[in-house]
């Protein structure tokens, strides 16, 4: 039903979505999402840290949250957390629904509490050294369309 | 001995991303933030640096009561997945 | 960028949506959504019917529309026809943007209108027989979302 | 010769998806109504079946002209894909 990992080895995207699918045959239709390090602005390397206690327990109870909030048959929630280079996969979201409303929602409202909520420490490499990243105010405004 | 942690750029200000205070006294916020190089003890004191207490968020980290064993983690605003 | 297909054999949509994200280096994020035959509720196989004058090149004008709509590097369509057995993915609508919100509402957007307004006709056969698919009443309100 | 296609639960109606109306004549709306079954032929004229000319939807099917070599297509609401 709950499938959520915090890896620190790349992933293959394509591989977890056909896996978590595999076995969700009465589900009408999966939904997800695949966020990649943009290989464009400049950005050579991505950092980011979690804390344990705190980062996997999150993401846990945010997929809770997620399963009490739609009628969904499944959600997989993938996120990497060390060193990333550009073209690399940082996040999947996954999900199985009977009616797909319910499953492109998941994932737009996991989505959303991931890239604003979750703990994660960002930083970027550019020429210039390390930079790091401060939360965007579009996040907290995208957030805010669930409350 | 408390084991303080610090993530994301208050790992750069304090030099590492974690360090241990040796001894068998409970810590407590002031005496804490006495033991640290002064300009880490006021970024610590800052409205947007939380604190955790053995992998619980503290309401109130001026209340903070760490007993020898116990984390603490100090963390920046998150910037998200 | 627009890649509209309509097919009259299986297809894997995993491989699609990897083969489509492959060229979409730019982009930080992929939303897609996939649809199959169900295999509950009795169906023992699914006929889609379409009219070659008007389906693909109404496929083609809302690929168009979600375009215009939407801030997006690349948008796959692909639809089954024919005879489908449960479990066969009928729709894949995978979309590349540099923002996530812009690929996820592209997804949902063409979905909707793809499942009201795309020019098929769909019949079930069941333990008693063939049954043709009226309209149903969700589909036209959630295609009242984007007017 | 004007082809008539048949899609969805019309082809069930009409008893095949296609058929061909041999001639020369161009064909009007009521002209053609007068060449199909009676039931086929009221069933059409409902106002939920919609008429294409050569792959372009009508918007009043009465005013249907169909030149020899046309294609005329009959369709019920779409279920959607």
């Amino acid at each position: 039903m709950k499938d959520v990992r915090l890896l620190d080895m790349p992933f293959d995207p394509a591989a977890a979505i056909d896996h978590f699918a595999a076995d969700k045959g009465d589900a009408g239709g999966v939904a997800s999402f695949v966020g990649k390090v943009r290989p464009t602005g400049g950005v050579e390397a991505l950092e980011l840290s979690h804390y344990a206690p705190l980062t996997l327990p999150g993401m846990e109870a945010l997929a809770d949250e997620a399963l009490v909030r739609f009628d969904l048959m499944g959600l997989l929630i993938v996120h990497r957390s060390g060193l990333l280079y550009p073209g690399d996969p940082i996040v999947l979201v996954a999900a199985a629904s009977r009616h797909r409303r319910d499953a492109i929602s998941a994932v737009d409202f996991t989505m959303d509490h991931l890239k604003s909520d979750a703990w994660f420490w960002k930083r970027e490499k550019r020429s210039d050294g390390w930079h790091w990243i401060e939360p965007r105010e579009a996040d907290y405004a995208d957030i805010q369309r669930w409350q | 001995m408390v084991r303080l942690v610090f993530l994301g750029k208050l790992a750069d200000l304090a030099g590492a991303g974690a360090m241990d205070i040796n001894g068998t006294e409970t810590l407590k916020w002031e005496s804490l933030l006495a033991m640290l190089a002064p300009d880490l003890a006021q970024t610590l004191q800052g409205d947007k640096v939380r604190v955790a207490l053995n992998g619980e968020v503290l309401p109130d980290k001026t209340a903070l009561v760490a007993a020898p064993g116990s984390e603490v983690a100090f963390f920046p605003p998150v910037s998200g997945g």
